[in-house]
């Protein structure tokens, strides 16, 4: 495990606070009636995305659950790029096919899920395969929510991991709800951790709202993982900070929110870059404004491009034309 | 007669059965605490209690197996899934579990439930996708498609009452659409279609949504003349086939509305029902079909409306039949 | 818990002998050309099922696996229903639309799964949840095989049974092997127990070859049901003494087989039966005897009978005729 | 050319594809170590190693979202369902992660997999289906099957070449079926339908299983001096509409063969293809479908055998045609 230097921590710190402030003007947007998107805002949860893609290779691949926004940002997909995507642009990743959040990015090794929820794990599991086939030492992060853990296909792609020591670490961000519904109705356990037992390998707690306890977790996982000796299913604690999705109503107990708020994973981290002399207030300042100034522009130029059209929409469904 | 919204007329048709047969059961994700994700089943857990009403897991085909275990017990189950797109997950369990049950105990079971799925060509290429062929494919699923308040109403109160499992289309774009419904209690019998429309010159076979698009078309073409007849299957299995080759046989042309992709859709089947009859000689042009051209949803608004099937595209549709 | 009077034992030793006789027969009669279906013979695992199934209410419910043939015996199938069905007999119990072991017998409590491995277990869970809304305290008896383990509808089945503490007991029969291959090819874990703590109730190890631990297992586990406390995952360790399936062949190792043969549960009863006094020899070999005479009759009426014809084949496909 | 079986046709494709490419692997349930229920994959894992060629648990959906992930990484997955009633289960990893994966990327990802689907309508209601009217509904997805053993092995052949996800319908009762095959290393296009023989009075239009019974009756009518035309279609998509309708605007009469429930199965398709072109005005007689008449398939031999579609079956089909 390569040990983070101040440098890497302000980035992190960066990628955290950038996702928090994009997100927070997308669902603005989205109130305005100017975005032609929902979103599943990653507000309060920006620390797994963040902790656990930090440091990857190129060459590793993540495929995001529907919320982890933070794994786009950081294998390097731009504000723009996603604002692009948001908007549905002629030059946009997939002009419009796919929203966001299940959009791939084959070459910053971000592969997409489909929006069946869970359905991405045994995708995950037969990459990872195939990273294994190809005599790479290369892995494979999995990103999915604790709903997720209550469907089939988690239970298939996690024991099909395990019979095939597979290169892939499962990360589930147990946010204590999935959509309008707490987990007491999705399961009659607390922590999802344990499932990992019955399969076979390492189930792992970590506080979600701690991106270095985040990291340092998953780079435990990815090291065995690059060993050969299968994978690891990491529950990161954490909750949203926004409503499920911008159109349902919240259902969550206030006091339940307000507790939470008091952890929120950037002022964490930012906390913690003052307390150890990171960083100083006017930098932290600095940063949040070039930011909120980049995205400005970012969603000026998103909303003066052009839409994709009706070509596009009619277009790749088969390799060669449709049939 | 009062006026509801097609959502408000299932909601009342729920409450109506729930407080009639306390065998009736309601349950999928969403539905109990928050109501549905339109709304659709607020109150019911309120009214009826958490163990009547209550909202599941992400667990779709683990849901409608229990599903089916609680109606081979004679429970009266009504399982929602929120997305059409999502019938590919409990799929087995619909197809293989309920839609068989009848059939490999020789008649000795039934298994009378009903899976309301939620149709909306919108969001993305899985959950938008209509797939109302599939089911309708499977000997021992009845498949119901109300595109009205009071047929919507009517029929899911008689597809709760049936002794076997039906498939239950709701269209969530219908949702707000009103409509009178009768103030007394009423049903209507699964495997009648309706005519949405009388005409002679074109016949329109449609479904769910594509029903008011034709209907609207039928307006639109009624001012240069053109006299559309439109039929409202409303419930596609059992399929009215009577319905289709009296009004074939009197009009001569036929264009289908589905918002399904058009290949091995269900309007293939209304085609073949017209080429297996005498009725195929009175057809006096080719016939057309409005559809999905192959094509997944795209999840941006403004692509997905040039793949849905509009008002013009059926107004396209007749005017191809009318010019052979 | 009541106790097992030596009547009960020899009652359990009745049938799980009548099951090993009449398996091995239908086995003859296939390989014979006269019986016009396979089987997924049960031999060697008959403790199980009557183990588990004896003592229930008339009340209660069972759903059995593939294999689980004592759980008819137990449930008071005789050995002309099973034959008839097997020769898809006008008179028998669904004629000849499905196969004996998928075959529902309501009036004995008897639920039928369908061919689909472990699809039957979402189905145990909600007849146990309508057991529960009627306000009974019966329970359910759900049981699969290994393979079934490996299953989504597994997961999912055992999880929503934890969530509604439904009065469901499951049972899996783990012979090691599932159709052709080993358990390696399907989990990375010894014992399917394991996963039980993943849901949130108690997971049960159990000799598979000992009736009286397996009935004395399940017991505890219908108490907790019948008392609201929820379902109990046993696992029965058990092999099968025959291939999976008569035109399947042998594909596991000769030692292991051997080694498993010393532990015959039939053997294992008879044998404590005899040492406790509860039987005599000849009183065994009478059994046996009269079972064998009572079975070759059953064949023969079986044979004599008329099968189902053209219009079994056509009706009952709704309600109210076809549509 | 050389004789072999339909069985061993499929084989000697996946031979020749895994010693060619090493990017293909090939799993399923009892495909590796015992070979395939059938013997079809026998001997793979012991040239082409346990890596390649591997068991799986009983996980359908888990195993098809691994070739999945396999295919979008470059791998050329071959799975195979050992039943095709299977289908009903991992269907969605087919039908959404599959299908969909090409166009929600806008062409930047390809997903190459095959799925072998094991037809065989017998044994019980659930393994006994005919689905491959569900798979052709879905954009994305080609639909492969052969009849025969030259195109069985061609078009596996071009399955696994595709850049596209293939499933591929395999019948396990012409598994034993021997033909010609060429020594040399060839291919079959998707897409094109073959004339399994020219005649002119009908036109059966088959797949599968239906295109031997389609030719044992052509044989038998030939007697009467009732000349069949057998139109294999070898690939339900693409689907080769001008080889459906040329030759139904040759005879004017149309007869399907499906082992499928008729109600919306694929014949319907072909049906409406015909119906939606010119030709429809040269039917001389409404088109008849034979088929499964909506029946779930039973476990006895006695009794599915009046429910799956026979020889005996078309000779009355075509008759039908021919009495109108
Ligand atoms: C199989 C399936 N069922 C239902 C849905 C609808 N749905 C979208 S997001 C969601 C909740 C997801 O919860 P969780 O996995 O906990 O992720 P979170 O939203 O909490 O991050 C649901 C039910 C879906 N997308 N897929
Ligand atoms: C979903 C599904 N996949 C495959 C099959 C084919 N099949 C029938 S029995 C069987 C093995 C079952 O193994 P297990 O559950 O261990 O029971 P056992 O036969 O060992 O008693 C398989 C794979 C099936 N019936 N269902
Ligand atoms: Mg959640
Ligand atoms: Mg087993």
């Amino acid at each position: 495990m390569t040990q983070l230097m101040p440098k890497d921590l302000r980035e992190m710190y960066r990628l955290m606070l950038m996702s928090r402030i994009y997100t927070d003007r997308a669902l603005q947007l989205f109130d305005e009636g100017r975005l032609p998107t929902g979103l599943h805002p990653s507000a309060g949860q920006e620390a797994i995305g963040v902790g656990a893609c930090y440091g990857l290779r190129r060459e590793d691949w993540v495929i995001p659950s529907l919320r982890t926004t933070e794994c786009f940002w950081t294998r390097g997909v731009t504000m723009q790029q996603m604002m692009d995507a948001m908007y549905g642009n002629k030059d946009s990743v997939n002009r419009g096919k796919e929203s966001f959040h299940h959009s791939g990015y084959p070459s910053l090794g971000i592969l997409a899920g489909t929006a069946i929820v869970a359905a991405h794990i045994p995708v995950a599991v037969g990459a990872a395969k195939a990273m294994q086939l190809k005599g790479t030492d290369n892995v494979m992060l999995c990103f999915f929510g604790d709903g997720a853990a209550a469907r089939g296909d988690f239970h298939e792609g996690l024991n099909l991991a395990a019979v095939h020591k597979a290169p892939v670490v499962f990360i589930c961000e147990n946010n204590l709800h999935f959509q309008t519904a707490p987990a007491s109705v999705e399961m009659a356990i607390t922590d999802i951790a344990d499932r990992a037992a019955g399969y076979g390998f390492p189930g792992v707690i970590v506080d979600g709202q701690d991106v270095l306890a985040v990291h340092e977790t998953t780079q435990e996982a990815i090291k065995r993982a690059r060993q050969g000796k299968g994978p690891t299913l990491i529950e990161a604690k954490t909750y949203r900070f926004r409503r499920h999705y911008p159109i349902l109503a919240e259902t969550r107990p206030v006091e339940e929110i307000a507790e939470w708020s008091k952890r929120d994973p950037v002022t964490i981290l930012g906390d913690y870059l003052l307390a150890n002399g990171h960083m100083n207030v006017s930098e932290k300042q600095e940063l949040e404004t070039s930011i909120i100034i980049e995205l400005d522009s970012v969603v000026a130029r998103a909303e003066a491009k052009q839409a994709a059209d009706k070509s596009a929409a009619n277009s790749t469904v088969y390799a060669e034309g449709a049939s | 007669m009062k006026t509801l919204t097609y959502g408000e007329a299932i909601r009342e048709a729920l409450f109506e059965e729930m407080a009639s047969d306390d065998r009736v059961l309601v349950f999928g994700e969403d539905v109990a605490g928050y109501g549905g994700l339109d709304g659709v089943t607020q109150g019911l857990q309120k009214k009826f209690g958490t163990e009547r009403v209550f909202d599941t897991p992400i667990s779709e085909s683990g849901f409608a197996g229990m599903a089916v275990g609680a109606a081979l017990m004679g429970m009266r189950p009504v399982a929602e899934m929120q997305f059409s797109g999502l019938l590919t997950v409990p799929l087995d369990q619909i197809v293989n579990s309920a839609a068989k049950a009848r059939y490999v105990h020789d008649g000795a079971m039934s298994c009378p439930l009903v899976i309301r799925s939620v149709t909306y060509p919108a969001g993305n290429a899985y959950m938008g996708q209509s797939l109302e062929a599939w089911v309708a494919h499977v000997p021992g699923l009845k498949v119901v498609t109300p595109s009205t308040p009071i047929d919507a109403k009517g029929l899911l109160l008689t597809s709760i009452r049936d002794p076997d499992p039906v498939v239950f289309f709701e269209h969530k774009s219908l949702y707000s659409n009103e409509g009178l419904v009768p103030e007394e209690t009423y049903s209507i019998p699964i495997g009648e279609a309706s005519l949405a429309r009388t005409g002679s010159d074109v016949t329109i076979v449609a479904w769910l949504n594509m029903v008011p698009a034709a209907l609207d078309a039928a307006k639109e073409l009624a001012l240069e003349g053109i006299d559309l007849e439109v039929i409202d299957l409303r419930t596609l299995i059992p399929l009215d086939e009577e319905a289709i080759t009296r009004s074939v046989s009197k009009t001569g042309r036929l264009v289908i509305a589905q918002e399904a992709v058009t290949r091995a859709g269900f309007g293939a089947e209304v085609i073949a029902v017209v080429a297996n009859s005498d009725v195929v000689h009175h057809l006096k042009a080719p016939v057309e079909r409005v559809g999905n051209p192959g094509v997944p949803i795209p999840h941006s608004d403004r692509l997905n409306n040039h793949i849905i099937p509009s008002k013009d595209d059926l107004i396209a549709g007749v005017r191809a039949v009318l010019s052979s």
